[in-house]
């Protein structure tokens, strides 16, 4: 194989997941098994932000990344030459999870409807699950959040934006949510952070693809081909190795080329839009 | 008695104006800033009864920390490992920038410089340096290096040039004078100058400076996590993130002795080039 | 004049010089060692920080790539061309400024005040006690080594969102970072004035405050300048409680790759610092030159 | 009473004072003499408590001076005013500031922090710089003086404190004929006015003699002379300073030039690169 | 030879110095003398351009002072060495390299920075130090030097100069009898032997009698006194420094001790409040 002259080492950089903890170890092996899938040294790299992986790859320094939805749309939107080529399956089959509205149980609201002039509490700009798809979603339904609410605010992270609706200091707030017993609130409520029966779903999105692989575009076929077989094949060869990349809440991988991605990037230019008539 | 006060007022009328009266402008200025104070205060919440029923809950947090614990055993090697990572990038990014920055501390000193052009554009330069965020000095040398250590090491080095400069350039301004005057009425040049003059007395404000700036990098770290160099900083922000405060506090605990390790031997070092001299002050 | 090399002929002057290359031969040696530790100190963290120089070298050509992309309108003219374009959120980002000085002030007022207190009892050399001095220090640690960021998250929970646990996990970061550096410079001082003012019986604050202020003062207004300088520009930081400011759009705009508003931020930021360096001087130089009313 | 037990200093393995007693009745003035680098100056720091007594006790009347602490040592520093060999002065602070120093230990605390001086110390401030022609400048910087006008500030300093006890370290060295006078009177008028003990280091013979009513010599150290002046022969002075016949009072009879000749010489050789101007 | 013509210091509003115009042939031995704050040591910094000149010219042979720079000014001041009355001594350094620190025009840069100094040049630190019996401290750090130890290693530093004039404020301020001799004759055979010009503030008429070639005297910056020492009267001398009858050598006749106790008073009421002891 004439790539391995070319690429005797491939970079693989992920971003730790928001809600899962020792991104290292959790990698360890599977980078292991990679390296002797494809007979060549493969180095792990965390970056602690998405800028950083898709600079790496713009610049050709990172062969491997792995992405968020909206992050791999952002990187195919400002031109770096990258392929997704493999996403998770979830333990139920799906490929996505859903972002949410929450509300107080105790509270009177029942839709969307019920809460303008209220205040509603986004995760972060960045945040696909937390800002992106309820803007989208808002914009759907013909609402300007900024004018419909009395107050948005970026609460910083997911569980901010649960303890914020506790605390009282917002009267909605967007999260994440896998499936009715995989979700941020049941990961706190696990944690005596919050109780479960406190809140209630009054908006669930569209499906959002779970995170894409990519790859450089300009890597040579063969190689390309080497690596989707090596994901391909994981779960059967190796299945420690990729249980341990998500305690086994992951059944296998799906291959995916750009097109599944195109309603986030959709999404994402959408956001962009907005984002001049925002001040 | 009175007498004394009075004709010593009336020779010199001056020293008897009280001081607040002599300073207007300062005592305007002083009082301009202590208004914004107050007021900045009551913008931010801090004159609100929740800053109150608070307090009672801050205790909460500091028990979920208890006891500290990384765990498993391997978990508490990573750590370590990562630690050391840490301090190696923290250390060769510093010592690098202060390197760096050495030389335009001193042409960015009033007192050092070779010409009023080039100390404003020295000090408009390190200014531009500090203003620029870490993260895009971190995005800057990934297109360089790629992802590791190594960007983490040019980005801390970058990002300290700026305050060093400045750091530098103010000790130098600072020092005395009189031992400036000795080497020069010798007929020494700028270099025996600065050498001679103005090193003995600001080398042991420099090490100290950036031997704060060894252990702040090591602590603080947001850059390297951000470069994909590891370190400690990331397993703690991911600990932050997953809201396991024991393992927080392990890493605190962690960070807390490598700082104090590195304070220890930054004292013994400081003092062994200043020397101490003690003085009963009762 | 011919110049026969002078040797140390005389037998007195050699006696001499060999008492002083005795004396100096310590200092000498520990110098050597601490030149020696830095070196190994400097090759292990290379490896272990993976330096590769070769690369560096390289691919330094690069540098200049994204910074390039910076000064680029959507549009793909330069900045400049249209500066209102450039500038379209001006009005936004200037409030935001606004209110990040606001925090930046307030935390840094809180944090030097308390620093600058805490750095006399722990400097080795006025301290009252070595017990408070140590006493002190660790506190001190623990201020600035507790990461911002978990302060910040334990006030939220107990203050609730908003700039309020911001500011005071900004102010006790300052505290322990000023109070370090502040009892560093009190430790360089000289001790003439500070022993001249305690031979009058003095009691401790006035010794501190007469012989060893003055002194300071002119370091301690810009450390803890530069410290505001530094709490503007990392009150992004605190974003995810609520309290980002201007920094927070800047994140914003890199993450998301807006590269003309990254430059232009990045132009605001800058002339404030830039601002701030230039009262700082102006403020320090009255104090080391004229200033008597220190 | 202030009474000097086997009093020693050691810095390292050096002894700069060594083993002094000496019984000092209140209302003497005593001068103390030596060369350079004998332990004057240490000496006096010691009984101010600028230094520790590495062994042996400072007594005034039944106090053990070394004991002090806390008020007690700020109390006894207020009685025993300090002038300084290189000033001390807090140069970035006005002269009337520095001398109103002197007043802090009678001063609240809080009052001297916000340098909030009554009238009345500021008043006797000025008195005692009037006393020395340096009343105008009391609003000058101390650091833009000159030498002697800092000595003299120093010394107003030390007045302004009232206290049992004047140690004064060459208090003379940078003045003028006239200024030392005023300096060496102002001293003796404490002295005997005021009953002020008075311990003063001085390099000239002929002050000490005129001035003191006893005089202590030091050699390395050592306490080796303890006598009024006029019982103190030319000959122990000139043992004392390790001098050359005559040359303790103004009767000069220089070393032979050639003595100095000798090094010169080496200096010449040593520097052959420079052209001869 | 050095001419001053019309120089004049101004520091705000006042003239520190005041005109003086004076020629000083090669070879002299000049005494400056005048009351504290005269502007003395002014004037010698002036010479060695560590002050501007506000007005007037100062020149040597042809060249002019005032107008040098760079390579110029350095090669002037290495010429004209200055003793200063507060040492300017750089603290943490040793004695010997303190002493070297005159030698660095001489030496080539990168040598003296890294402090590479020759065997030569340690020797003549070393001969002029041991000149001064300080040899043996060559290695103990100049801040913990007594003060007549520290004037002594900036008069050491100042003759490993070799320079063609000495310019030395107060030099023998601190000294005890025997270090006066020692300084003052140093000074006289360097300049007898070598020729070297030398301008010596002094405060004791009795050594600038003695040893000088030639008196100036400045009141208030103005150069009022230009004349050889034996042609000084006392009477003028006595106009200098505003003294008393009788106070100009050793003639003792105190001030009345009533002028003192006068102002003492105020002083002891002001603080009515302190237990008297
Ligand atoms: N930087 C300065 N700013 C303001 N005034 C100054 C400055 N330097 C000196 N002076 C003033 O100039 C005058 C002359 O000072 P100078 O040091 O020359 O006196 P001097 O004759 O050497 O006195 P002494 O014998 O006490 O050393 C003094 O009144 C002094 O206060
Ligand atoms: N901190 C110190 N460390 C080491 N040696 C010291 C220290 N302080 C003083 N000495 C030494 O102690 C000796 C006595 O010094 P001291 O200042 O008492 O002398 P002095 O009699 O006052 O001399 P002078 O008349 O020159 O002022 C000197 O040899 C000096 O070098
Ligand atoms: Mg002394
Ligand atoms: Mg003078």
């Amino acid at each position: 194989q004439s790539w391995k002259a070319k690429y005797p080492e491939l970079v693989f950089a992920v971003v730790p997941a928001e809600n899962a903890s020792g991104v290292t170890e959790r990698y360890a092996p599977f980078i292991e098994y990679l390296s002797k899938e494809l007979g060549v040294k493969v180095t792990l790299r965390v970056a602690n932000d998405y800028a950083a992986v898709i600079e790496g790859q713009r610049s050709g320094n990172i062969h491997i990344g792995g992405y968020g939805p909206a992050s791999y749309a952002r990187a195919y939107i400002t031109g770096v030459k990258v392929e997704p080529f493999a996403t998770t399956i979830n333990t139920d089959g799906s490929v996505g999870y859903y972002s949410v509205f929450y509300v107080r149980a105790d509270s009177p609201y029942k839709s969307i409807d019920d809460l303008k002039g209220k205040n509603l509490g986004l995760v972060d700009p960045n945040s696909t699950s937390g800002n992106n798809v309820p803007r989208f979603a808002l914009n759907k339904m013909k609402i300007n959040p900024d004018s419909y609410f009395g107050k948005v605010v970026y609460t910083g992270s997911h569980e901010n934006a649960i303890i914020a609706l506790q605390q009282r200091t917002v009267d909605v707030a967007a999260n994440w949510l896998n499936s009715d017993d995989d979700s941020n609130l049941t990961r706190m409520a696990s944690k005596g952070m919050a109780k479960k029966e406190d809140f209630r779903i009054i908006y669930k999105s569209d499906l959002i693809a779970n995170s894409p692989f990519a790859y450089m575009a300009d890597l040579p076929d063969d190689l390309k081909a080497a690596i989707r077989k090596a994901f391909a094949e994981a779960p059967t060869k190796a299945k420690a190795a990729f249980d341990k990349l998500s305690d086994g809440k992951d059944q296998g991988f799906k291959t995916v080329d750009h097109k599944f991605y195109e309603p986030v990037v959709e999404l994402v230019k959408f956001i962009d839009q907005l984002r001049k008539t925002k001040s | 008695m009175s007498t004394t006060v009075e004709a010593m007022r009336r020779r010199y009328p001056d020293v008897f104006v009280p001081a607040w009266r002599r300073n207007r402008a300062m005592l305007a200025v002083l009082a301009g800033l202590v208004a914004l104070f107050i007021y900045g205060l009551a913008a931010l919440g801090f004159l609100h009864p929740r800053m109150i029923d608070g307090l009672g809950k801050l205790a909460s947090v500091f028990v979920m920390m208890l006891p500290p614990d990384p765990g498993s055993v391997d978990r508490a090697i990573i750590y370590l490992k990562a630690l050391g990572e840490t301090l190696a990038i923290a250390f060769l990014g510093t010592l690098l920038g202060a390197a760096l920055a050495f030389p335009l501390g001193f042409l960015a000193a009033r007192n050092a410089t070779i010409g009023r052009v080039v100390r404003f554009l020295t000090r408009r330069s390190l200014d531009t340096l500090r203003g620029v965020d870490v993260l895009v000095w971190a995005l800057i040398w990934i297109n360089v290096v790629g992802l590791g250590p190594f960007a983490g090491v040019l980005a801390v080095m970058t990002s300290d040039i700026g305050s060093f400069g400045k750091l530098f350039s103010e000790a130098i301004e600072a020092a005395d004078k009189r031992p400036v005057e000795g080497v020069l009425s010798t007929g020494g040049g700028g270099p025996h100058r600065v050498r001679f003059g103005i090193l003995p007395e600001v080398l042991p404000v420099m090490a100290s400076q950036v031997l704060y700036f060894i252990e702040s990098n090591t602590r603080s770290a947001s850059i390297i996590g951000i470069v994909g160099a590891g370190g400690i900083g990331l397993h703690l922000a991911e600990q932050i993130r997953v809201l396991e405060f024991q393992h927080v506090a392990f890493i605190i605990i962690l960070v807390l002795i490598a700082v104090a390790a590195i304070d220890w031997l930054s004292t013994r070092l400081r003092l062994g080039l200043i020397g101490t001299r003690r003085v009963a002050t009762a | 004049m011919s110049s026969p090399p002078l040797k140390l002929d005389t037998p007195r002057l050699a006696v001499l010089h060999e008492a002083y290359r005795d004396a100096v031969r310590a200092k000498r040696w520990r110098s050597v060692l601490i030149a020696v530790c830095v070196a190994v100190g400097i090759a292990v963290s290379a490896v272990s920080a993976e330096v590769d120089l070769g690369k560096l070298f390289t691919n330094i050509d690069k540098f200049s790539s994204y910074i390039g992309r910076l000064f680029v309108l959507e549009s793909g003219q330069m900045v400049w061309t249209d500066p209102v374009e450039w500038y379209w959120g001006l009005q936004r980002w200037l409030s935001l400024l606004g209110e990040t000085l606001l925090i930046a002030y307030v935390g840094t007022a809180l944090g030097a005040a308390a620093g600058i207190v805490l750095a006399f009892l722990a400097a080795s050399n006025v301290s009252p006690h070595p017990v408070v001095r140590a006493v002190t220090r660790r506190y001190l640690e623990f201020c600035r080594t507790f990461p911002q960021l978990v302060f910040a998250l334990i006030f939220v929970i107990a203050f609730g969102l908003g700039p309020l646990p911001g500011v005071l996990a900004i102010a006790i970061h300052t505290m322990g970072a000023l109070g370090k550096l502040f009892f560093e410079v009190v430790e360089n001082i000289d001790m003439k004035p500070v022993e001249g003012v305690a031979a009058t019986g003095a009691s401790w604050p006035a010794v501190v405050r007469i012989g060893a202020f003055p002194q300071v003062l002119p370091n301690f207004v810009s450390y803890t300048l530069l410290r505001f300088e530094i709490n503007v520009r990392e009150a992004s930081v605190m974003g995810f409680v609520g309290a980002g400011g201007i920094g927070q759009d800047l994140i914003e705009a890199i993450r998301k790759f807006y590269y003309a508003d990254v430059s232009a931020i990045l132009v605001l930021i800058i002339v404030t610092v830039a601002l701030i360096d230039f009262g700082t001087e102006r403020i320090r130089h009255r104090l080391i030159d004229a200033g008597t009313s220190a | 009473m202030l009474r000097l037990q086997q009093v020693t200093k050691r810095f390292a393995e050096k002894r700069a004072v060594d083993g002094v007693t000496a019984v000092i009745p209140k209302g003497q003035l005593v001068g103390v003499i030596g060369r350079s680098g004998a332990g004057k100056s240490t000496l006096l720091r010691m009984i101010n408590r600028l230094e520790t007594i590495s062994e042996g006790r400072i007594l005034y009347d039944q106090a053990d001076v070394g004991a002090l602490g806390g008020r007690g040592l700020r109390a006894w520093r207020a009685r025993c005013a300090m002038i300084f060999q290189q000033f001390n002065l807090v140069g970035r602070l006005d002269v009337l500031t520095n001398v109103l120093i002197g007043r802090s230990f009678n001063v609240p605390t809080g009052r001297s922090l916000l340098k909030l001086w009554s009238d009345a110390d500021k008043a006797a401030a000025l008195a005692a710089l009037d006393r020395f022609d340096m009343a105008h400048l009391a609003a000058q910087r101390a650091d833009t003086l000159s030498g002697g006008q800092q000595q003299r500030v120093a010394i107003a300093r030390a007045l302004v404190q009232e206290p049992d006890i004047i140690l004064a370290d060459e208090p003379v060295a940078s003045l003028d004929p006239r200024n030392t006078r005023l300096v060496m009177d102002a001293l003796q008028a404490i002295n005997r006015d005021l009953g002020i003990t008075v311990m003063c280091n001085l390099h000239s013979l002929d002050l000490a003699r005129e001035y003191c009513d006893r005089l202590l010599g030091l050699v390395a150290g050592r306490l080796v002379l303890d006598e009024a002046p006029n019982a103190l022969s030319n000959a122990r002075a000139r043992e004392l300073y390790g001098l050359e016949a005559g040359d303790v009072v103004g009767d000069p009879e220089p070393l032979p030039a050639a003595a100095y000749v000798a090094s010169t010489t080496h200096l010449s050789i040593a520097a052959s690169g420079i052209p001869a101007q």
